[in-house]
Order: C-alpha cells, then structure tokens, then sequence
C-alpha cells in the first residue's frame, strides 16, 4: 500500500532561483525565507517520498491562450525545464510517473472533472524551485513526479472550492492506489502578491494568516471567498493560492500543521512555506 | 476575522487592478503571442534587432505597438497584456518586476521597494504606498 | 433576448463529404441517406438562426495526445478547416462569435466544469459535413460558430451523464445570453459504428433507436449506460454519441422530434439524422 | 428494451475491441504521434519516399514498425495505435474505412462490405458476419 506521508508547501517566485544560483542565502534580505527550510528537508529526508504530487500553475511556458487549459495532469515518462524567456540556467528534468498518472486521470474523470491529459508536458519554476528548496544538494531528483496545472492565468478561473475538491478527488486515486510509493503532496505558489496594474506590490499579511492558519484544519474555509474575492484579498497573482488549496484537498480529511515560516517581502511577494501531516 | 477579509459584493471592481478575463484574452491576443515567443532566444534576438518587424510579424494593435514602444507597461495591460506573458517581454527590456512595479504604480523603483519592505515590517500596503508616493 | 430555435443532428461520416463533392446524392447507395436532409434544410430556412452552438469531436486534426482536452471551447473569431491528412478539398471556414463563446465557458466554469478556452481551433469534417448537408447551395455559412469538442478519443471519456449536464450548463448559458440571435443547437457523429478492432462494422440499430426514441423527450435515459456499454452497444466510434446528448442537454428541458431520418450503412456506420425543436 | 441494451457489467472485455485508454495511449504515442504528422502534406511525402527514415525519426517500437511494414491494422492496434490517427496512415497507403475492416475483420473488401449491407437488411452483426465467413 501506498503511503501518502505529507504535504509541503511553498512560495515559487522566480528570484529564488536567482538567490541559489548567487549563494544569497544567509544574506538580511534572503535569510529569513531560507531559514524556512532546514526544517523541511529534515522532514522530507525522514519521510523518504519517492513521488511527488505537485499542484502548480503555468507561467507562460507550456501553455498558451490558443487552448488554455482550467486542469492539465501531466502522464509523461520525463519532464524537462525550459527557457521561460529570461535565458536562465535549465532546472534538472524529473522522472514521470505515467501509471499514478492515469490512475489519478481515471479518478479524477470519475468524479466529472475535465481534465486535460498531457502526455508531454514543460514545467517552469512553480514546480522546479520548490525542489531545489527542498533538495539543494540532489544530483537528480529523489522522486518521481505527477504534476497537475491549475488556471490562473486567465479568467474565469476555477474557484477554490472547485480546486479543493478536485485535490480531494485526487486523494481518492491516492489511497486506492496499489503500488507501495511513498507519496508527498506539493501546492506552490503566493501567498499574497500583485505583479500587475496600479495596485502592483499589494500584500496582504491578514488573509495569508487566514489561508494559513486554517489550511490544515478547515481548508474549506478558504471556499468561501469566490475568485474575484481572493484577487481583491490576496492580489492578481495571490490567486496561486489556489494550488495550496488543492494540493490540501490531496492530503486527505484530516490534517496536522508540523512546520511554518512567512516572510515578506520576497520580491514582490509574501512568502509562505508549511508542512502538513495527515492524521 | 480582520477588516482586510471583508470583501465587497464580487461586481465591484477591484482598485489599480485588471482581471485578464476572455475580453483582454480576446484583445491581448496578438501582444501575449509575442510575448510567448520570447520563450525561445533565437525570438528574444529578432525581437531586439528589429522591434518595429518583430511587433509587425506578430500583428500588433496600434495601441499594443505603442505601448511596447513607450515601455508602457500599464498601457500594454490596458491592451490586453497578461503579465505572465508580459515578464517574458520586460526580460528582454532589463526590466525585473519591481522595474515593472515602479513603472505601474509611477514611484521611482527604490521607493517602490521601500514600498515593499515597509510592509514586511508590519505596515499596511495603503499606508506603504502613501509614504513611498509623499516621503 | 437570443432565441433557441432548436437542434439538429446528424451523423459526420468523412465519405459523406466525398459522395456531396462526387454528386452522389440521387445513386441508391446514398439516397436513403441524404433524403434525410430537405426536411432539415426547409427547417433551417424556416428558422433562419445566425449562430451554430455545435457539439463534436475532433478527430486528430486539432488535439494530439499531448496535450487531450476532455472538454474543449472555441473562442475565436475564425475557425478553419485544413488537412486531415487525406489531401481533400478544404471546407469552408466559419467565422466565430468569441463574446458568446466567453459567455459559455464562464458559465461553464460557474457550474464546475473544466474546459479548454481555445482562441485558435481547427476544424474538422465533424463540424464541416453537418453543414454542408443544410446549406448546400450556400456561399459562405450563414451562422456564426460556438465549437464545443467532447473526447471522444482518448478513454476515460467524460460519462454521458456528465456530457448531459455540459449541454444544460450550456443551456443556462443560451439562455441568459442577452443578444439577439437566432441560436441553433447542433450534434454531431455516430450513431453506432466501429471502425477499428476485430469487431470492425459492428452496428447496433437496436441502440440508435433506443437513442432516437429516447433523446427528445427523456435523454437522461441516455445516461444509464457507462462508457464501456455504450463502446459494447455502440461501438468504439459510436460513443460519439456523447456530442449528441451533450447538445440534447443544450436544447433545454423539454423537447419534440420534429424530422428523424435513419440509414445503414453509409460506409462503416448507422447514419442519422434528427430535429429537435424546445416546447 | 431489446436484449442488445443489456450490458454485462463493466469489467467484462468487449469482444473484438481494444478501448484506447491510457496504457494504450502511452505505448502508441510514438506510432501516434507519427500519423499525426501525416496532417501534412510535406510529410505524407516524407514517408512515402523513405519509409523507414520516416518511421525512425519518430522513434516508432520494433513492434509498431513491424506492424506499419506489414500494413497489419491490428498489429497497430495491439501496439497502441489509435484509429482516429491510423486512419491518416490508411489514407497514404490507399486504405479506406472498408479495406481497413477487411484487413481486421479477415474478410475479403467484398465480403465486409457485403457484411454491412447486410445489416442494413435488419438482419443481425453476427449474423451477418457469420453468413460473409463461412458464404
Ligand atoms: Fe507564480
Ligand atoms: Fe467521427
């Protein structure tokens, strides 16, 4: 049997790669994000994952308007980083999990969710970042991936309450899973940022208390805000939210918060980073 | 629950804020496929060699080619800009986001960023912004 | 107020678009068949709508198995036929109605469906062929295009009840649109046939009647069968019929057959064709 | 309702019919992948001429290239090709609908076609097939 061992979650902003790559870690400015992490590692090296189920949104780089998914689920043998248009250093490649991959596609289409399926598949920071986070020293990844992309890029969005249930169908395909994987859920994103328009370099400390200090216990209570209420709470890119909250739906019922740590400004951002434990 | 959690009826608009709904996607399309191209470098050069062909071949508005021109990042989103797609454009112009916030807002970008610091030490984003925008 | 004037359907067979450019209408082989259609064009004249909702599924022109949509929605303001690999004549291009179409996929996403925002699309014979059985003399198509496309390709296939319920959500849509236009509902493919497997030319007239008798006045009777029974009682291609129920749904509550036409085999497959109009 | 609307339960196999689900959409992409390349013309031409080369270049399996060789439809199938895709490769290789059941079905052109307009006579598929096997 399976074991689903946790959820971690994190922030994803682009100049975090930037602050690897340089060594800016133990600077003022970069040092209370980073110092989020220790804990994380020595929960992830002490749960062993060899999956990872991985809540993120794309930016720009495997999508486009032409056909603009609302949920993508990757089922592909291999991921590979590319250039998202700043020439940056490539993020090592993540080996697929295709088999969990369609488990999780049938679940999900058994629960009338729309996927749709990728079987080729980029993936951009949101994913890559939170692994160099979590694994700075890993030559290659320690574990299989199973990526699912949620729209929130362009409106109309699919509302949190939408994205917490589709994490809860995706746990469903979890516990019946047959293989013996130990399985890590991964939501990355926010918390509170706006990137866009005048109200760029919003923040907003008071809902991401909110978002976290109800995540483990009642994640439904961030249902309650529609999407055009979680812009106007969490700004236009905050709305990344929505991959914490479905990957909190893949936890399972029940939860227990083991690690915590926000920071602001990273960036433009308020920086969130958390580790859940099922009970 | 805190004051800032009170949202208003969903109708209202949101301040300084557009949301990139079918009708931007519909008007950007022409600008936020450009920006899509950027993704390969070999773009990113032909873009930066020849910006007048390069925004001609992707079919430009006239008001998305004027905004790109006058690095108008408001008036790029006006017209239909998706700042996803748009951080790939700012790239090529040596523009990293609190260029681009400073740009947006109107504050020079190290009172954009005291903007930001101000409230990682506990201060309201309005109540940042003021002292950014009055000293 | 927008009108529903009603819904067509008709089988897409490829061939059909061959025997149309051969004049192979009057020759015994095809007549049964498209005798079916100057009821549906005196219909249409009479009815005069000036947009398409069309239900269909694309047949390895627009998706690869990349990137597969369950449910995918055109919101573009052309859609062009092109190659499907057989070097044919192209069919007539459609120009879109992207407002409703947004209108469509945000009521969509209100109701929790997952769709595909396509603003570029390509069309195949599924879309072409219905029209050029009900406009053959016309120059340029008279209505406007919402495309909606249905997996019918790759399983898991969204349930038919599932499908039911796209098509009334598409309904609500119709119905709070605020234009004028004349809208007409239309379903595309099937009925029974399988093209591919030992089972090769299996057709199932019990199952098509079954269908017939049972979509004007109780589709939900539809969706009693799973996927796999419909693949076991309609065959492999027959479960196009998704794209007819799905656009039954869009008709609205209730319903009266106003023309059926029934026909096998034209090439591998049982053809019909129906009118449907609101009560 | 007729006896052919009792569907055994789901589990149960469908006689002659391989559904195209995720295992099979993994081990066809490659043959898959190479049909829909064959939107195009420029490549419709491409393996014409060097049909080999073609099949290489998109990394076809040993079992997909054999089965493309032989022109076996139910080769393809078992190795995962889909028949909305095929049904391109069947075009370049000036095989339609009928010939394609023919060649799975085991019957002749003229017997498969005779299989279907004897359908359209009422009478059963079984039968049918039955009376186009064994005259
Ligand atoms: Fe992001
Ligand atoms: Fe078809």
């Amino acid at each position: 049997m399976a074991e689903l061992v946790g959820a971690y979650f994190t922030s994803h902003v682009p100049g975090i790669g930037g602050a690897i790559h340089r060594g800016d870690q133990e600077t003022p400015y970069w040092k209370p994000f980073f110092d989020g992490f220790p804990p994380v590692r020595e929960w992830l090296e002490a749960m062993r994952p060899d999956v990872a189920v991985v809540f993120s949104n794309d930016h720009g780089l495997n999508f486009f308007l032409d056909k603009m998914p609302t949920f993508a689920v990757g089922a592909a043998a291999e991921y590979r980083n590319a250039d998202e248009g700043w020439g940056l250093p490539l993020y090592k490649s993540f080996a697929g999990h295709p088999a969990l991959s369609w488990h999780v596609i049938e679940q999900l289409v058994a629960d009338e969710f729309d996927p749709v399926t990728c079987q080729a598949m980029l993936v951009d920071h949101a994913i890559s970042i939170p692994f160099e986070l979590a694994y700075p020293d890993a030559a290659e990844w320690p574990v299989r991936l199973v990526p699912i992309g949620i729209n929130t890029v362009q409106h109309p969005l699919p509302s949190a309450r939408r994205c917490l249930a589709l994490g809860r169908s995706v746990h469903r395909a979890l516990a019946s899973w047959p293989g013996n994987e130990r399985i890590v859920v991964i939501g990355t994103g926010g918390l509170s940022h706006q990137l866009d328009g005048e109200r760029a370099g919003f923040m907003n400390p008071d809902y991401d208390r909110f978002c976290l200090d109800n995540l483990a216990a009642d994640p439904d209570a961030l249902t309650r805000h529609s999407i055009e209420e979680i812009v106007r709470l969490a700004g236009t890119q905050g709305v990344e939210v929505l991959n914490w909250i479905a990957a909190r739906g893949a936890l399972g019922p029940a939860a227990v918060e083991i690690h915590r740590n926000y920071h602001l400004p990273i960036s433009n951002t308020a920086a969130a980073t958390l580790v859940l434990e099922p009970v | 629950m805190p004051d800032t959690l009170t949202a208003p009826p969903p109708t209202a608009s949101i301040p300084g804020t557009v949301l990139f709904d079918g009708s931007a996607a519909q008007k950007g399309y022409q600008l936020n496929a450009m920006c899509f191209s950027f993704n390969e470098r070999a773009n990113r050069e032909a873009f930066a060699a020849d910006e007048d062909a390069y925004c001609a071949r992707f079919s430009l508005t006239p008001a998305q080619r004027k905004a790109v021109a006058e690095r108008d990042v408001l008036g790029m989103i006006a017209a239909g800009g998706n700042i996803y797609y748009l951080a790939k454009l700012a790239g090529i112009l040596g523009l990293g986001v609190q260029d681009i916030g400073a740009l947006q807002t109107g504050l020079p970008v190290e009172g954009f960023k005291a903007m930001l610091l101000a409230q990682g030490r506990g201060q309201s984003y309005e109540q940042s912004v003021a002292e950014a925008r009055h000293g």
